[in-house]
């Protein structure tokens, strides 16, 4: 009833997480059905706008390289043992510490010194904006998860009074900051492609996507290459073999919490420095959330998850166009599908298992009729 | 074809952007033809939405809203074959036609009628975001109302700091209440979405208040004093229709910004107060009153 | 109770268990840990449900699902674990699923009532209105039988009821439990301490990897028999006859060790001991008597409160104790005896569980801290040879290996590094026969190699087939020392299970 | 004129602090039970979404109120199907749920009422009127404290004093009934509820059922009285400052009363205080007088500030055997 359910390995990082996004897909299938539109439509008219052209393509990219920092960053934190749902704050804090950096040196040095300025910044200001809630947990006992969120909510309040109050041109009645000199712009995908020689569409997608891919090859070789992954793994998998092998258990939730915040952080170098040149309030817009969602998809390995935020970044992008092109059609049916998959994929992850095992059962058995045809059911 | 891109809020905000949806929606009648029209969710999108318009070949593309200045200022250089509006901001770009009004006359002849329609002599005035643009909204209407009483007093509250004061209805009825609460009598609400709170606690309240931008009488007929108009449906209307790059400053004068009056309020604006609002009017155009302009020395001089 | 089984998984926890007690009595229940005792007991108390055989109450069949139905039939248990919630009162918690009115005030006025009677009855006296939290261990034992005598048990499961008592108490429990059964209460008593068997108990079941072994009325049996039985077969795993251990200088010396529980109860009492090169020093003793704590604190994954140690080079006081990275530097190796928690990585392939607590070492540093993943892997080949662990496969994950495998890497990575000292908890628990001879024969070649070996193990044979001397635990406490000439299960017996001991101390 | 300043202020903490309060106390009853509930602020989303639909097409309070309550358990079950049936991860699920209500009401509400996801604004016949007026007015000619009281106490509509009464109806519920016992035991020791003949998931699920139904009103609180419509994301947060809020009042009702009133009257001083330079202090930032319940809540759970225990089986799924 309750004991653990034995799957082959294929049907569990294979079969199951399709299973449960299938279910997430069909729910919100119904859903779309529902306020009248034609889920097939939909999905080929998504489809289309996600990879049908150059631009769409570029656009899902885009989309993708954010989700794959915050997808590491959830991901970095679960190896350790800790749910970091604080990747919000921390990519808004990232963007202030880029932005700083940018706003104060841009002028003085060259792109070659001011973007890795930058990333530094950033990952510095992400990782102790969630070195706080980290600490407060290894030595105070005060849990990761509420003081996460309560740090997502100071940090937009902290970064809202400084945007207003400190860093706003004064003639200007937007909050933002004036716009960085062109040094601390990160070069756009079509302008690298072009120094190569080759014609790319201009789009919001720049050279940062080529840094969430390092960090994704990064955090692989650093969980599962390096001692201190290794540590932290253990911490993660096992408190008390970790204790046992002369792992600080405290010292590994600082540095799960920080390398987390700090790739939570660079979402700014894809946002700031990459398409809005200035410092906005508002320029994380959920991805530190949607990085969960990336995270359960891509069942937190670094692969999974470039993967998983491709599959996201083809939804936002195929999403905003369908809501250029069918009337009726909102983002937001992006973000309800990005609920729907954090609630099949995570919470009710098992749920089909049993059936699962029960159709994987039928179909090994020799006498069934058709096994085969179960089995890839 | 053109496209209109509003601003947070959305298009049915039953004022600013609805102003603008009312006016593409006049177009699309008149020219039989569609138009595509984008609602910013969030501040990172403003820029790929323009960029996503201009590469379908929209054109105009007509920007709602100040917060867009920046961005048509970046993507009007990349498309220079397209021509861009912008409404309540200047671009000095030679595709854009920058499109602001003179607010301050508008809210002058509410802050008129406030004065007039006041019995504590107490009006109030709830603005959005605390910008240049509001301030310039605010001391207008406290000229206006001192002009028709050089006794009334005139409370004063922003929403906040950020665009979510652009919607926050449950702040505009709190500060609505607030400064019922201290005597006020008539609210005249410049906050985009956060009014139509201020409009419910005006109507619960048993007050008056005065819309904004879209004629807004209708929203709570009985309570609403007036509206000051924007007719950001006209701009739109004639950037649409054809654009003609530069600066136009609508005015009392171009019909840029007027009061409202029909049959919701016309029980509440007396034959003497409409009396001497359109004499101001004329006044103002005639250049007989000088309407301090808050954005031109960033203060309320008066 | 007939032909009960059970299976948790992979582990089967009741094998064909047949109980059968008369009422009024106080039957007896004895068994190594993991025996199944306290599986059996919730199955009659329908906490579990067994997977098939029967179960009849006074006669009758009955068919027990749920806790709640084997209440009705009068059937009341005390968890070995308490069952309590801390930050509610005494009262509370007996009333708890059983208050007989949905005001709570009401209810607690009728309860108390009815309680003050019961106390006054029985003897068992607590506080009622203090929260669970601040009760001493043998007041909410007390209260653990209370609240099954309020819901009207006529039979009374006590699992392990003096593990945490002092001797006190424990005579003033023993003083009730007789009243209750002169009333006619039937009452099932766990227990590992077989001295409390004979005092109290009418008939005692002994048993054994989920099985039952022996069954007979107290009358019939002896502590010997008992301890014969309750240590189980006796495998065929003598002494190496050949050469007697030459100890040499002290490796390791721990004085006036002392720890207590977050509940207070005292863990280790007093510890001293010494362990010298070359010689192979054995632990028995009941477990739950310190054992346990006493590899943790020398290894350096406990800090005690009291005493001192000399490790090495090292000394230590609990203000600056050793930790485990320490421990490792100064050639101190340790085999834990929980290898599915402590031991290993369950998820990890056994090539990084078997690096675990080496990962520093020089040979697997890279630079920039990258692992020499393939030194790491050789490694746990050669490791896996000279073990003998099968499947010979450094990639598969550690769960997939049979439990005796699981116990030879572990104890391969622990020797691989020719440690000084070497501790052991329970070195072949659940470990086959051939794997156990190996095993045994490693632990002497390290011996011979010049190191110092502790062995802690709750299987007599194992203790006595190593040792060269054997140290006896008894509640937190060296109760004897015995060199190997002078030791036989009978003297080994009656020290573990306090009889000398305690009696001399008292 | 400081009466009638004292009195608004008090009116405006009472008016911001309800769908705060019934919230806490949603959050309360679950974490007593064992569950946490970051779903809080979808939940009462949809709620008000559900009130907003329904008020705007039927035109009667009681449907209103009616769809918000079956949405607001609906999830609430959902909530308990996930964690409590099968075990999932109790803070993923309450996740799931806020993140889907985002969307979906926004979805379903372009879909049905094409304005840009609100729904129409309520007749007045949908809406909450006020209570006590006339004792108000009465009060109102007392003096000295007679107009601060009447501003503060008099005139709120029914929801407002239905919140305050939820409080001791909750701290009744939970300490003085035998439910509200087995509830505690569940949240501290399932396995002890267990053996003692109770159903824990049973228990859990009614648990989720009193949640759900709170924060429906919550959320119907918010459309009904508070705002003449559903906006999109009109919660903005609420959920999550209630959890605070529970989490500052030490997991009881009084407590997180306490708490929401505080942080109730931040946020109406904040209001205040937008924009005004106060002598002295120049403008004050409102963004800090916003963040302070959560920094509170912070310090609170480092226990710098007394500590807090949470419910000792809290965020752990009961499962028997191990
Ligand atoms: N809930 C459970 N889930 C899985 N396995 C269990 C569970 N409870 C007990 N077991 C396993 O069943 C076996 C018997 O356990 P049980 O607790 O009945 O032993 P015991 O005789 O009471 O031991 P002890 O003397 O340590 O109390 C052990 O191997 C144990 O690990
Ligand atoms: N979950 C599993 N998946 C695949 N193979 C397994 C699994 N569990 C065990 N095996 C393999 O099955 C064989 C027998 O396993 P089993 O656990 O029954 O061995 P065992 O010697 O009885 O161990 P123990 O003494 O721990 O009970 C082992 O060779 C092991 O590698
Ligand atoms: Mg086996
Ligand atoms: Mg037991």
């Amino acid at each position: 009833m309750s004991q653990p359910i034995e799957l082959p390995r294929w049907i569990d990082i294979g079969v199951l997480p399709l299973v449960n996004l299938g279910m997430a897909l069909i729910v919100a299938g119904i859903v779309v059905a529902g306020i009248g539109l034609d889920p097939l439509q939909v999905i080929t008219l998504l489809v289309k706008g996600a990879f049908g052209s150059r631009a769409g393509i570029g656009y899902t990219l885009y989309y993708a390289t954010t989700f794959i920092f915050t997808g590491l960053a959830v991901a970095m934190a679960f190896h350790g043992g800790l749910f970091n749902i604080g990747g919000e704050g921390q990519a808004l804090i990232g963007g202030l510490g880029a932005s700083l950096a940018a706003l104060a040196f841009a002028q003085r040095l060259p792109t070659a010194l001011m973007l890795p300025l930058m990333v530094l910044a950033a990952a510095a200001f992400g990782a102790a904006w969630a070195a706080v809630p980290a600490a407060l947990q290894a030595w105070r006992g005060s849990h990761v998860v509420i003081t996460t969120i309560m740090f997502n909510f100071i940090a937009s309040a902290l970064l809202g009074y400084l945007v207003v109050n400190v860093l706003k041109e004064p003639g200007n009645m937007t909050p933002e900051s004036r716009s960085f000199e062109p040094s601390a712009h990160m070069p756009g995908m079509h302008e690298a492609l072009g120094w190569l020689g080759l014609a790319w569409p201009k789009t919001p997608l720049n050279l940062s996507l080529l840094l969430a891919l390092a960090a994704a090859v990064g955090v692989g070789l650093l969980l599962w290459k390096t001692r201190a992954g290794y540590e932290l793994r253990t911490v993660g998998f096992s408190p008390d073999a970790a204790h046992y092998a002369g792992v600080r258990p405290r010292r590994q939730v600082m540095v799960a919490m920080m390398l987390s915040g700090a790739l939570a952080g660079c979402v700014a170098i894809n946002e700031l420095a990459g398409v809005q040149h200035r410092l906005l309030m508002d320029f994380v817009a959920g991805a530190g959330f949607t990085g969960i969602a990336v995270s359960l998809i891509g069942r937190n390995h670094p692969l999974g998850i470039v993967l998983a935020s491709l599959l996201f970044g083809a939804l936002y992008q195929g999403g905003a166009e369908l809501a250029f092109e069918i009337p009726g059609f909102s983002r937001e049916m992006v973000a309800t599908l990005q609920g729907l998959i954090v609630l099949f994929s995570g919470a009710m992850a098992t749920v089909a298992a049993p059936t699962l095992a029960r159709l994987y059962a039928r179909a090994r058995r020799p006498v069934a009729p058709k096994p085969a045809g179960v089995a890839h059911g | 074809e053109p496209a209109v891109i509003y601003d947070m809020g959305g298009k049915f905000d039953k004022s600013f952007n609805e102003a603008a949806y009312n006016g593409a929606e006049r177009w699309k009648k008149e020219s039989g033809k569609a138009y595509l029209d984008f609602e910013i969710a969030n501040e990172a999108q403003r820029e790929q939405a323009m960029r996503r318009m201009a590469d379908k070949g929209a054109n105009p593309i007509i920007a709602i809203g100040f917060s867009q200045g920046s961005t048509v200022e970046k993507v009007s250089k990349d498309y220079p074959k397209l021509s861009f509006a912008i409404i309540d901001s200047v671009v000095k770009n030679p595709n854009v036609e920058s499109i602001v009004f003179k607010e301050q006359e508008g809210s002058f002849l509410v802050g008129m009628m406030a004065a007039l329609a006041s019995k504590s002599g107490k009006v109030g005035f709830v603005g959005g975001m605390d910008i240049p643009l509001i301030r310039r909204f605010q001391c207008g209407y406290e000229q206006g109302a001192k002009f028709a009483n050089p006794k009334a007093e005139v409370t004063s509250n922003m929403t906040g700091t950020t665009p979510a004061a652009w919607n926050d209805p449950t702040r505009g009825a709190e500060l609505a209440k607030a400064q019922f609460a201290k005597g006020v009598d008539v609210i005249f609400a410049a906050a985009g979405g956060t009014g139509i709170g201020v409009y419910q606690a005006a109507k619960d309240g048993g007050k008056l208040a005065i819309g904004v931008d879209s004629n807004q009488n209708h929203l709570q007929p009985g309570t609403m004093l007036t509206s000051m108009v924007k007719r950001v449906d006209v701009a739109v209307y004639s950037a649409a229709k054809k654009s003609n790059p530069g600066v136009s400053v609508l005015g009392l004068k171009e019909g840029g910004v007027d009061y409202a009056l029909d049959k919701h309020n016309e029980k509440l604006v007396s034959a003497d107060m409409k009396k001497k609002v359109d004499a101001a009017k004329a006044d103002i155009i005639a250049g007989k009153i000088k309407v301090a302009d808050y954005m031109a020395d960033n203060a309320c001089k008066y | 109770m007939r032909g009960i089984n059970k299976r948790f998984g992979a582990v089967q926890a009741n094998k064909e268990v047949t109980l059968s007690v008369s009422s009024g009595t106080v039957h007896g229940i004895v068994g190594e840990n993991g025996a199944g005792k306290s599986t059996l007991m919730s199955i009659l108390y329908g906490f579990y449900q067994a997977d098939s055989g029967s179960i009849e109450i006074e006669g009758q069949p009955a068919n027990i699902t749920r806790s709640k139905e084997a209440i009705a039939l009068g059937i009341g248990m005390v968890h070995q674990h308490f069952m309590l919630v801390d930050p509610l009162s005494a009262l509370d918690n007996i009333m708890l699923g059983a208050e007989p009115d949905w005001r709570l005030q009401a209810a607690r006025a009728e309860v108390r009532a009815k309680l003050e009677t019961l106390m006054h009855d029985t003897g068992l006296v607590v506080r009622l209105d203090t929260p669970v939290e601040d009760l001493p261990v043998g007041e909410r034992q007390r209260l653990e039988i209370l609240k099954a005598l309020y819901r009207g048990a006529r039979i009374l499961i006590l699992d392990e009821p003096t593990a945490v008592l002092t001797p006190q108490e424990t005579d003033q429990l023993f003083v009730t439990l007789r009243k209750l059964r002169a009333n006619g209460t039937t009452i099932l008593l766990i227990t590992h301490k077989l001295k409390e068997i004979l005092a109290l108990c009418d008939k005692v079941t002994v048993m054994r990897a989920g099985a039952v072994v022996l069954d007979c009325p107290i009358a019939e049996t002896s502590l010997d028999k008992l301890a014969e039985a309750m240590v189980g077969r006796r495998v065929n795993l003598g002494r190496d006859g050949g050469a007697a251990a030459k100890p040499g200088a002290p490796l390791l010396e721990a004085k006036h060790l002392q720890w207590h529980d977050a509940l207070g109860v005292i863990r280790l009492a007093d510890v001293s001991l010494t362990l010298r090169a070359g010689e192979i020093v054995g632990i028995a003793g009941v477990s739950g008597n310190g054992q346990s704590e006493l590899l943790e604190a020398l290894s350096g994954m406990l800090t005690p409160h009291g005493g001192e140690l000399q490790l090495g080079a090292g000394h230590f006081t609990p203000k600056a104790w050793l930790d485990p990275a320490r421990a490792r530097a100064l050639g101190l190796a340790h085999v834990p005896e929980d290898r599915h928690r402590v031991g290993l990585v369950l998820p990890f392939a056994a090539w990084e569980s078997a690096i675990l607590g080496h990962q520093k070492l020089g040979r697997f540093a890279g630079r920039f801290g990258w692992m020499k993943q393939s030194a790491m892997q050789a490694d746990t080949v050669r490791m896996m040879e000279s073990y003998d662990v099968r499947p010979r496969n450094p990639q598969l994950r550690s769960s997939k290996f049979s439990g005796g495998n699981q116990q030879k890497l572990v104890l391969a990575r622990e020797a691989i590094v020719k440690p000084k000292v070497l501790l052991v908890g329970q070195p072949t628990r659940g470990v086959d026969i051939g794997a156990i001879e190996f095993i045994h024969g490693q632990l002497r070649a390290m011996r011979d190699a010049g190191g110092a070996v502790l062995v802690v193990s709750s299987e007599l044979d194992e203790i006595l087939a190593l040792s060269d001397r054997v140290l006896v635990m008894d509640r937190g406490r060296i109760a004897g020392e015995l060199p190997i000439d002078d030791c036989n299960e009978a003297a080994l017996g009656r020290l573990m299970c306090g009889a000398s001991a305690s009696e001399q101390e008292q | 004129m400081d009466e009638v300043l004292i009195g608004t202020l008090l009116a405006s903490t009472l008016r911001v602090s309800v769908p705060l309060i019934l919230c806490a106390l949603a959050a309360t009853l679950s974490e007593r039970a064992g569950v946490i509930d970051l779903g809080l602020e979808g939940k009462m989303l949809m709620a008000a979404f559900a009130a907003g639909a329904a008020g705007a097409t039927s035109g009667s309070l009681m449907l209103a109120l009616l769809a918000a309550l079956a949405v607001g358990i609906a999830l609430s079950m959902l909530h308990a199907y996930a964690c409590v049936s099968h075990t999932g991860d109790q803070v993923v699920a309450g996740m799931a749920i806020t993140m889907t209500a985002a969307g979906l009401t926004v979805v379903l509400g372009i879909a049905w009422f094409k304005q840009g996801g609100q729904t129409p604004p309520l007749a007045d016949t949908v809406r909450l009127a006020a209570w006590f007026t006339g004792a108000g007015d009465a009060l109102q000619a007392v003096p000295l404290l007679g107009p601060a009281l009447a501003l503060a106490f008099f005139g709120h509509n029914v929801m407002v004093y239905l919140a305050l009464l939820a409080v001791p109806g909750v701290w009744w519920l939970l300490y003085r009934t035998r439910l509200g016992l087995r509830l505690r035991a569940t949240g501290e020791n399932p396995a002890m509820v267990d053996a003692a003949g109770l159903s824990v998931k049973g228990l859990r699920y009614l648990a989720l059922a009193f949640n759900g139904t709170l924060c429906s009103l919550a959320g119907a609180y918010l459309v009904l009285a508070q705002n003449p419509s559903f906006v999109p994301n009109m919660t903005a947060g609420r959920g999550y400052m209630a959890l605070a809020a529970m989490i500052f009042g030490k997991w009881h009702p009084v407590g997180a009363l306490w708490a929401c009133l505080l942080f109730g009257f931040l946020d109406a001083v904040a209001i205040r205080l937008q924009g005004v330079t106060l002598p002295g202090v120049g403008t004050v930032p409102v963004q800090a007088i916003q963040a302070l319940p959560y920094v509170l809540t912070v310090v609170l759970l480092a226990g710098f500030i007394g500590r807090a225990r949470a419910p000792a089986a809290l965020g752990v799924p009961y499962v028997k055997e191990r």
